[in-house]
């Protein structure tokens, strides 16, 4: 994570200023996400309505990108079929960090309609990549998806970018894990 | 024209490759036909004037159980008049001749009814899967197929 | 590019090469996961090769396997921008077998909600087409003027923009009391915001240019690749299948064709599609009203349905005008609870077959105009 | 009149020189963020939204915020990009758009460097950046960055030549390529300036229609030099994805969003320059006094970029070859009509 990394030795062990630093930069990630412009299915209808006046997207601070590498979070907004499962891991590996997901509508929380006779319908997109932020609905309706955003940008708000793997290790610790 | 009308055309033109015509309502009327000479009756319905069968509706794949059916619908923009041509082939033998080079929109049709139904198009430029994955296996609208347990690493039933 | 090698000078290797480009599964203007190999000659595209079925959501399957009833939610989700419009032929197929006659206040219902639908399709249709052109501000107008027709349909069946809304024998749910009026509102609503979009988009000069004469489609050609909707009636063929073979009440009403008549360029070319489709918006407006206004208020919406939906043996083709042309349904019943077979005709699909034909030799631009003047919607596409 | 007030207050050469360098970096930052805001909010107020909203008061924090997440974004090279110019490529444009500033006079009293070929140095100058745009576009090694840096190029170099018979023409009315003369010169009311000829006898009224179509020229050509609607062919979104920053991510992006914001407001100071009095205030000598002129300057300058907001949010895009056509076959050929009516206007003089 470029700038990141690189903080990350002197400031180990900090107290309130990093925590403040800290603050700053999660406030940046979490009010300026821009998002990959890429609709898979009918929740991408809503998704182009969510931008539309009437539920104005961008007073959220997102800003369409069409390049993965430029985009913060993608929008899993329909159904994810097998052929289209290895093309969206792709997207999101070439995305920079760090990198969010929201999977929006049904089909790609779970299969949704699909899930018994889809046999060409991956059921769930968590099944290849990532999800930060699940909005249930077929399709959500576009408050719906907005309210996914706002629960993406508390959650930015509250990350540990500092002393990840450190706190990640004391955790475990706490639950009895041993993982390296 | 009436489908009773342009079943005796066809008879008078192609006599037993014609088997029978089924138009018990509320059903669509239906032309039997042996499925090899569907190519020689296509291009008659197409060229012959009375007929001018020049829009190709929609060509739809059927499992019947021991064989495999290909129903196409025609339609005439001039004399407005419908009809549909069904033909019957062995599971394991479905072959049909192509119709892409009189209508160009069977090239798709044709892929798509190999792609789910598995009939094969003697005569297709290029019959490859099109709604599926290149490397699918099997034809999914087949009453005995079995949905399969991985897809390149990732399960597919629920 | 990247490993070090030596250059060497030989001049029979300067021959130009042709580039292979891989539009899609993600691209912002192939209106969805469409995936297009093209092959370019500096700008001028060669070849294209449309690879399809990046949604394929095994719809024909998931018809055997459900009852009639449960096969129209999958029924909206094909063409998810016009789905009453969808539902229309599925419903009206069954109900052919099974005899049923609706209630004449239902077919006025389904004239109005569908012709809504349509505007709401349309709308959608040039918006996008506009965002081709990168026109980013019509696209954001079509889409605020939606939201009133789409308030009326939700109200109406309690969906945004997948509605379940026809039954086999009727509708869902009744009328509201002050549907009227929305609807009226709505349709003078469309008719005061549409001439804002055609000057602001379709009679722009640099919007004419870009799709003046590009990507024309002749009408010999069109119905040998078997287009339908604002694509052939573009071309200059008035086939349109509320007038041809009129279905439910469409014979009652006044309204005109469009077609296309070249008039900034040659008959069938990109333009003409877009302006068939923003006149088909007008005359939808007034076959509404022509509708709300004969439509009886009082009356059961529920009164013909069936105690089960089990229609006879036998095969019906029941197809109607969908937003994007002819949409089929063949239905082949065994006379049980499922379908036997239902095969899609799916508009979409044969529309954008005949992409290759009519996209070579223009610039790659070009070829993402004639791509979004074909108005696909993959999930109908690719089923 | 050649001063810098920098070098007024502080003795030391080399301070003040350091002052002089850092003046603009920082009003660049300033006004890139406020171009950006601006952006957000004048698209939004067109498309009747709101826009940013959450960030701030009514969103104005919005572009800080951005600056902070690029950032940190992690800075990708692609595996198979050729390195050094991938990495190269976005400071040479930030490089090029910002020594740009170096001869723009913002008052009579700060010109960072006075010298007499301004007018030449900021065209030749400007030039450069689309070397940085043709290596970012090459080295990612991206078909679609590869296809908006062709493009790019030849938009580029063909719009520049209209431009620049423009601004030969203008150099042929003021008879200076120092933009702070060029300026100079066409102060008091705003009839003096030379869009609408210049200082001159009353019957300079006939050249006012060449003058006009020579602003006209000269705006749509710088149009297309900072590939703004409706010739943003090089990053047409609809076609060629992001164009020549396709694979570029976090800081490196920051650089070329920068860099064309930067360069959007070189045009518009030598627009103004040229075109529109520079520094002086439009109503001779009210409100004209050493300390208003620079508000003047950058007022000037925003209006312009503010046009260009409005045009991008409005207007559909050219294709390639009409984008050439428009070039070679009608600015071209007009431009060399309105520069033989100046020429003949300045002879009969």
């Amino acid at each position: 994570m470029g700038l990141l990394n690189r903080l990350n030795e002197p400031f180990e062990g900090g107290g309130i200023v990093l925590g403040t630093v800290e603050d700053i930069l999660n406030w940046g990630r979490a009010k300026s996400d821009w998002y990959l412009q890429f609709g898979l299915a009918c929740c991408a209808i809503e998704f182009m309505a969510v931008n539309a006046p009437h539920f104005d997207f961008m007073r959220f601070g997102t800003i369409p990108r069409t390049s993965p590498r430029q985009a913060d979070f993608i929008i899993i907004s329909g159904t994810v079929t097998l052929k289209m499962a290895e093309r969206i891991k792709r997207l999101y590996e070439q995305m920079s960090e760090p990198k969010y997901v929201i999977s929006m509508g049904s089909c790609s929380n779970c299969g949704g309609p699909y899930w018994e006779h889809g046999y060409h319908v991956l059921k769930g997109v968590d099944r290849i990549i990532p999800v930060d932020v699940y909005v249930p609905g077929c399709p959500p309706r576009p408050e719906a998806l907005e309210e996914g955003m706002i629960l993406l940008q508390k959650k930015i708000r509250h990350e540990a970018i500092f002393n990840k793997r450190k706190r990640i290790a004391e955790e475990d610790k706490k639950l009895g894990l041993n993982i390296k | 024209m009436q489908a009773q009308e342009i079943f005796d055309k066809l008879k008078e033109k192609f006599n037993d490759d014609i088997l029978e015509l089924k138009a018990d309502a509320p059903s669509d009327p239906i032309i039997l036909i042996n499925g090899a000479e569907l190519f020689n009756i296509a291009q008659f319905m197409r060229d012959k004037e009375e007929l001018d069968f020049d829009y190709l509706v929609d060509l739809i794949s059927l499992d019947l159980g021991d064989n495999l059916g290909a129903i196409y619908i025609f339609y005439s923009m001039k004399h407005k008049h419908r009809i549909a041509l069904k033909a019957i082939v062995p599971k394991d033998n479905p072959i049909l001749p192509t119709l892409e080079n009189l209508w160009r929109t069977a090239d798709w049709l044709e892929r798509e009814a190999w792609d789910l139904m598995g009939i094969k198009f003697e005569g297709h430029h290029n019959l490859i899967r099109i709604l599926n994955p290149y490397d699918w296996e099997g034809h999914p609208l087949r009453k005995d197929y079995v949905t399969p347990e991985f897809y390149h690493g990732m399960k597919v039933p629920y | 590019m990247g490993e070090k090698r030596k250059i060497e000078l030989d001049y029979s290797q300067l021959d130009s090469e042709r580039m292979r480009l891989n539009v899609g599964p993600q691209h912002p203007s192939t209106h969805g996961v469409l995936r297009l190999e093209v092959e370019l000659d500096g700008e001028i595209v060669t070849d294209v090769i449309p690879h399809v079925g990046y949604l394929h959501r095994c719809f024909e399957k998931h018809c055997e396997k459900m009852e009639y009833p449960m096969v129209t939610p999958y029924i909206d989700r094909l063409d998810y921008i016009s789905s009453m419009n969808n539902e229309w032929p599925f419903i009206m197929g069954v109900e052919q077998m099974m005899g049923i006659k609706v209630p004449e206040k239902v077919e006025y219902l389904r004239v109005i909600v569908s012709e809504l639908n349509r505007i709401a399709n349309h709308q959608i249709a040039i918006a996008t087409f506009g965002l081709d052109a990168g026109a980013f501000t019509p696209l954001l107008w079509l889409f605020r003027d939606r939201e009133m027709i789409l308030a009326i349909l939700e109200k109406l069946s309690g969906g945004r923009l997948l509605y379940n809304y026809f039954r086999v024998g009727g509708m869902a749910a009744d009328i509201y009391p002050t549907f009227k009026e929305d609807v009226l509102a709505a349709i003078s609503q469309v008719r005061k915001t549409n001439p804002e979009i055609l000057n602001l988009l379709l009679l722009n000069k640099i919007f004419i240019d870009r799709t003046a004469s590009v990507g024309i489609l002749p009408a010999d050609v069109a119905i040998n690749y078997g287009c339908t909707g604002p694509m052939l009636r573009g071309s200059g063929v008035p086939y349109d299948l509320r007038r041809t073979e009129p279905y439910s009440i469409y014979d009652r009403f006044d309204f005109e064709v469009q077609i296309g008549k070249g008039e900034v360029g040659t008959v069938g070319d990109c333009w003409d599609r877009n302006i068939v489709r923003y006149r088909e918006i007008e005359q939808s407006c007034n076959i509404i009203e022509q509708a709300i206004n004969q439509m009886p208020m009082e009356g059961d919406v529920k009164e013909a349905f069936p105690k089960k939906v089990r229609p006879p043996k036998g095969e019906i083709y029941c197809k109607a005008e969908n937003p994007k042309g002819e949409l089929g349904f063949y239905i082949v019943s065994d006379g049980k609870n499922n379908p036997e077979r239902v095969k899609c005709r799916s508009t979409s699909f044969v529309n954008l077959s005949v992409l290759p034909e009519i996209s070579k030799g223009y610039m790659f631009a070009d070829l993402i105009m004639i791509l979004g003047s074909i108005d696909i919607v993959l999930g109908e596409v690719d089923r | 009149m050649e001063q810098n007030f920098v070098n007024m207050l502080i003795e030391n050469p080399w301070i003040a020189a350091l002052i002089i360098v850092v003046i603009p970096l920082v009003f660049v930052v300033i006004y890139a963020l406020i171009a950006i805001l601006g952006e957000l909010k004048i698209a939004s107020f067109v498309q009747e939204r709101l826009g940013p909203m959450r960030t701030g008061w009514k969103g104005t924090m919005q572009p800080v915020a951005e600056v902070v997440k690029l950032l940190q974004k992690e800075d990708i090279t692609p595996d198979a990009a050729d390195k050094p110019l991938f990495n190269l490529a976005p400071f040479l444009m930030f490089a090029a758009a910002f020594a740009g500033f170096a001869v723009i006079p913002f008052s009579p009293y700060f010109l960072p460097a006075g010298i007499e070929l301004g007018l030449f140095y900021v065209f030749a100058i400007g030039s450069l950046g689309v070397i940085g745009l043709v290596m970012g576009g090459w080295a990612s090694n991206n078909k679609y960055s590869l296809l908006g840096a062709m493009r790019s190029v030849a938009q580029i170099v063909s719009y520049e030549i209209p431009a620049a018979i423009a601004i030969l023409s203008i150099a042929t009315l003021s008879g200076s390529l120092n933009l702070n003369v060029i300026s100079d010169n066409q102060s008091g009311w705003f009839w003096n300036w030379y869009i609408f000829g210049g200082p001159g006898p009353w019957w300079k009224i006939l050249v006012i229609p060449f003058t006009l179509g020579l602003g006209l020229i000269y705006l749509i050509s710088t149009l297309a030099e900072t590939n703004r609607t409706p010739f943003d062919i090089p990053e047409g979104e609809s076609e060629i994805v992001a164009g020549y920053h396709t694979e570029y991510s976090g800081m490196k992006f920051a650089m070329f969003f920068f860099a064309e914001y930067a360069n959007m407001f070189i045009v518009a100071a030598i627009l103004m320059l040229l075109f529109f009095g520079g520094w002086n205030s439009p109503f001779g000598d009210f409100l004209n006094q050493w300390w208003m002129q620079p508000v003047w300057f950058i007022l000037k300058a925003f209006f312009w970029v503010f046009l260009t907001i409005w045009l991008r949010w409005t207007l559909p895009r050219l294709r390639v070859d009409q984008l050439m056509y428009m070039s070679w076959k009608v600015l071209l050929p007009w431009g060399f009509v309105c520069f033989f009516a100046v020429s003949l206007f300045v002879m009969l003089k």
